[in-house]
């Protein structure tokens, strides 16, 4: 499903943000990829979506060579991928209901399957009560459910999360977790960057750790310690 | 066809959100339109004034000896015929005694003079400054002519200075064009460019380019299309104004009453605005569009 | 001191970030002042045309019997002594009578007369149309006159015209200028706006109003500054050009040579630049910061 | 030093944030503001800061009402005050270095002293290597050290910080906590709100815990649960 072969990415001003990454990740996997502050998690889960490029060595997403792809063809390839941007990026000018909306409208979604989805993954996230508020009237802990359920709404067949918990408190991460694991057992090929030590132990899912850039451990159903 | 209500909504929508811009930018188109519009009536107005100066350009043919009544409406036939003179008038060298006399102060001329020293004369008028060289050509031609008195040098700088206002006003006509053009190119454009995060934000969502572009290419249209439509309306009423206080003030100024021309130099300003309006719209995402992710 | 430099080095900070935007509408407020300009000398220039218009304005005074030559230098000296006459010139009865069967091209008319009916006359020109009716009063006031012929018609028109350029320039100068004012302010209002978040946060952090309006005054004054000085050269440029085609193509229309006059109207433009910058730069961060923090 | 009376906020909507909190901060003092996402936090430190006005109440910093506080005065009060925001208010076209020195030269600091300020508490919170990067070139752990270098720069007598590790795995995020124990033990007056659980264990402080706009719990030696 997504593979890198010897990916390194070196940033302006020198930074090498990923060293010589190899790893195979398969369809329907669930990944937590950790690593203390800087290691180049963000790094990881942006050349999948295409919006850095690796600097040496080449990344596949459903078989295809991202480095090869046409400007015009990374619009199709993020529409089958869901990201929860650590930042967050949402349309500042529009509401809950719309941003996540906006997600549908962009693939050309009908207007009455697009309304009942929208309503539902807001539920599913704890926000129907939010709809109509826009992003800067928003508490952090509601933003980044908001960004979840942009990310959730049409189903993609991979899902990229960036801290998805950070600004919540230990329930409503496991619930928004909750979320992950259940699209996963739809199929849903998951990846999670996260510093959850709590999270990481409870599932024992495989993970990969990187520290400086470096992959540094990749273990089957490991923990957030050794 | 619900996309297309989607894109329309989202331009509203735009417009709406960032009002104070939007309203600021047609301000902007608003009178750089309107600018325009006043210039090419005021080029208009000017060159029919000029043209209409060339009917003051006077040609007098002197004939020869004593023409018959039938010779002389022959002659007028054939005047009037030639291209471009506008009206031809006889006065016999009785009447232009007289004249003289009267011009001279001195009614008694008659009584000093033994005979009538002057001829008979035409006195032609051209319909523009253009025409006289080849009506005085023709005239010379003829038979009956003793000689043709004109003022060649009047003639000559009414030319010149008319075809000094087709460049002059050309240039300026053009410069004024292209800043115009610039100006609301621009004006869309840092009205787009203000709204960069946007765009980077719905690049990551997986939108195409076409669906960033669309409602940033209605709300350029829009922005041009309502400024130019402000100004098509100010420059119609202001026009009207402007008549009226010249018909009633400066009588004798010279001024376009033809509301089709008026109509076409408006229409023109408003399509202007919106075409402008759609390549600003156009060209400013696509700057933004073309750039490569932040890294 | 030290504080000026920061602020300084913050408005050319932030105008190159946004290097974009800021020459955006450095063009723009060029390009409005240009025309601002060209406006302006062409008015000056149409006015110096019509002022040289009104010496082609005559007034003949037509004198009673046969005045002695003291008689005509003494006239003479009086008649320059008046307020706005700009030159005079005697024509005896005889020279009159010698140019008059010149005109009517029969150099016998001397014979066919018994005596010269003509009077004498002198042909006088003024500087101003405004001088004609003034003039014109002066000398039917004296003894040795016997009539004064002048074209009543024309003085009036060409006064006119001359009211009509003054009232029409300044409404059409006013309207530029206020548009200009208008779009560089708009411009100016736009950049500022372009970075909302910015102030905003600014805000947050403590910094009073005037810290935050500082650096945006001075990038205001820049682009005015910058776009004016780009002005200030065009115009000069340009209207040395013009001068030049004009005073080979068409000669004999006249134009403004006084360099001095050119650097007034060229410096008003800069700082007319300038001070916009200024108003737009202060208005618009006053604007921003007038607003309660987003609730 | 910090009281509030009887404040409650109502935001546009309807929607209360704040329902009639009485609390009092001494000079001093070291108080974590916890609570489910959604229960008030920033809104609490944001009334403290004069960024919103109560609906109701009144609040008082340094024997100040703030609702009487002129608009003019309001930089003279954020200047006693330092924020960690937990969107970060990065300005986005300075540097890590420029932002930090920013608030240095809002207060009209020497610029030797400045200098040598700004690159002291760079270090401290371990951002010197990367003081020339844009906000948006920082990782969100960097983000959020870059932030609250900002803060602790200028030594301000109050410190506010919300989620000041919700991006920093447990180490870094202990680092930043030991940062605010310190100032702490200098005189200044700390608030951190936060999701960290093993955080305020460990620390043992007083604790607030809000819960839908009111508050449930006001702990002198408190722990995340109860
Ligand atoms: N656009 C950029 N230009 C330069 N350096 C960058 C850029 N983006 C990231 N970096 C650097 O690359 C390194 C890795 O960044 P990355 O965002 O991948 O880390 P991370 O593992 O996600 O950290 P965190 O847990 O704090 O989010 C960081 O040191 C960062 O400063
Ligand atoms: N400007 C605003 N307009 C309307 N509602 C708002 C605004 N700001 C905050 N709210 C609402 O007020 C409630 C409290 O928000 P606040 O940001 O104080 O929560 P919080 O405790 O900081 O949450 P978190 O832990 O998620 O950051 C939230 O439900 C939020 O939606
Ligand atoms: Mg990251
Ligand atoms: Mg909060």
């Amino acid at each position: 499903m997504i593979s890198f072969s010897a990916v390194t990415k070196v940033y302006p001003h020198g930074i090498v943000a990923l060293r010589d990454i190899t790893v195979n990740i398969e369809k329907g996997e669930f990944v937590f990829l950790i690593g203390p502050t800087g290691s180049g998690k963000t790094t990881f889960l942006r050349l999948i979506y295409r919006e850095i490029k690796p600097t040496r060595g080449s990344v596949y997403v459903m078989g295809e060579n991202l480095a090869k792809m046409k400007e015009k063809e990374i619009p199709y390839l993020r529409r089958k991928i869901g990201f929860v941007f650590q930042d967050f990026k949402l349309l500042p000018y529009k509401n809950v209901y719309e941003n996540v909306a906006f997600a549908l409208e962009v693939i050309g979604c009908d207007p009455d399957e697009k309304e009942a989805r929208v309503e539902e993954v807001l539920e599913r996230v704890g926000l129907s009560h939010r709809k109509h508020l826009l992003p800067y009237q928003l508490s952090g802990g509601e933003r980044q459910r908001a960004a979840m359920a942009r990310a959730l709404v049409y189903d993609p067949p991979i899902l990229l999360a960036d801290e998805p918990t950070g600004n919540l408190d230990f329930e409503a991460a496991r619930g928004i977790i909750d979320l992950l694991v259940e699209a996963n057992l739809r199929g849903t090929t998951v990846i999670v960057a996260t510093h959850n030590r709590d999270i990481v132990n409870s599932l024992r899912k495989r993970v990969i750790v990187l520290r400086d850039g470096a992959l540094v451990r990749d273990d089957k159903e490991g923990g957030y310690d050794v | 066809m619900y996309k297309l209500k989607y894109f329309i909504s989202e331009a509203l929508k735009g417009l709406w959100r960032h009002r104070v811009m939007s309203l600021l930018s047609i301000i902007t188109i608003f009178l750089v339109l309107f600018i325009l519009g006043v210039f090419l009536m005021i080029g208009a107005n000017v060159r029919f004034a000029v043209e209409s100066l060339s009917e003051s350009l006077e040609i007098r043919l002197v004939l020869k000896g004593n023409p018959t009544p039938q010779d002389v409406q022959r002659l007028y036939n054939s005047i009037l015929s030639l291209n471009g003179v506008k009206e031809a008038r006889f006065i016999s060298r009785g009447e232009g005694l007289r004249n003289l006399a009267k011009e001279l102060g001195r009614e008694d001329l008659l009584g000093l003079l033994k005979t009538n020293p002057l001829p008979d004369v035409f006195e032609i008028r051209v319909k523009r400054a253009s025409d006289v060289e080849a009506v005085v050509r023709s005239l010379k031609g003829w038979s009956e002519t003793q000689e043709v008195i004109y003022g060649k040098e009047a003639a000559q700088k009414l030319l010149a200075i008319q075809r000094f206002l087709i460049y002059g006003g050309g240039i300026l006509g053009s410069i004024l064009l292209v800043s115009a053009l610039l100006v609301i190119f621009n004006t869309v454009r840092l009205v787009v460019y203000a709204r960069r995060e946007e765009i980077e934000i719905m690049k990551l969502v997986g939108a195409t380019h076409w669906f960033i572009r669309f409602p940033f290419i209605f709300e350029g249209v829009i922005l041009g299309g309502v400024g130019g439509v402000l100004a098509f309306g100010a420059l119609i009423l202001s026009y009207g104004e402007a008549v009226k206080v010249l018909s009633s003030q400066f009588p004798f100024i010279p001024v376009i009453l033809e509301t089709a021309v008026l109509y076409k130099l408006c229409g023109a300003v408003l399509l202007l605005g919106l075409l402008i309006g759609f390549g600003g719209g156009l060209f400013a995402v696509q700057r933004l569009l073309g750039k490569v992710a932040m890294e």
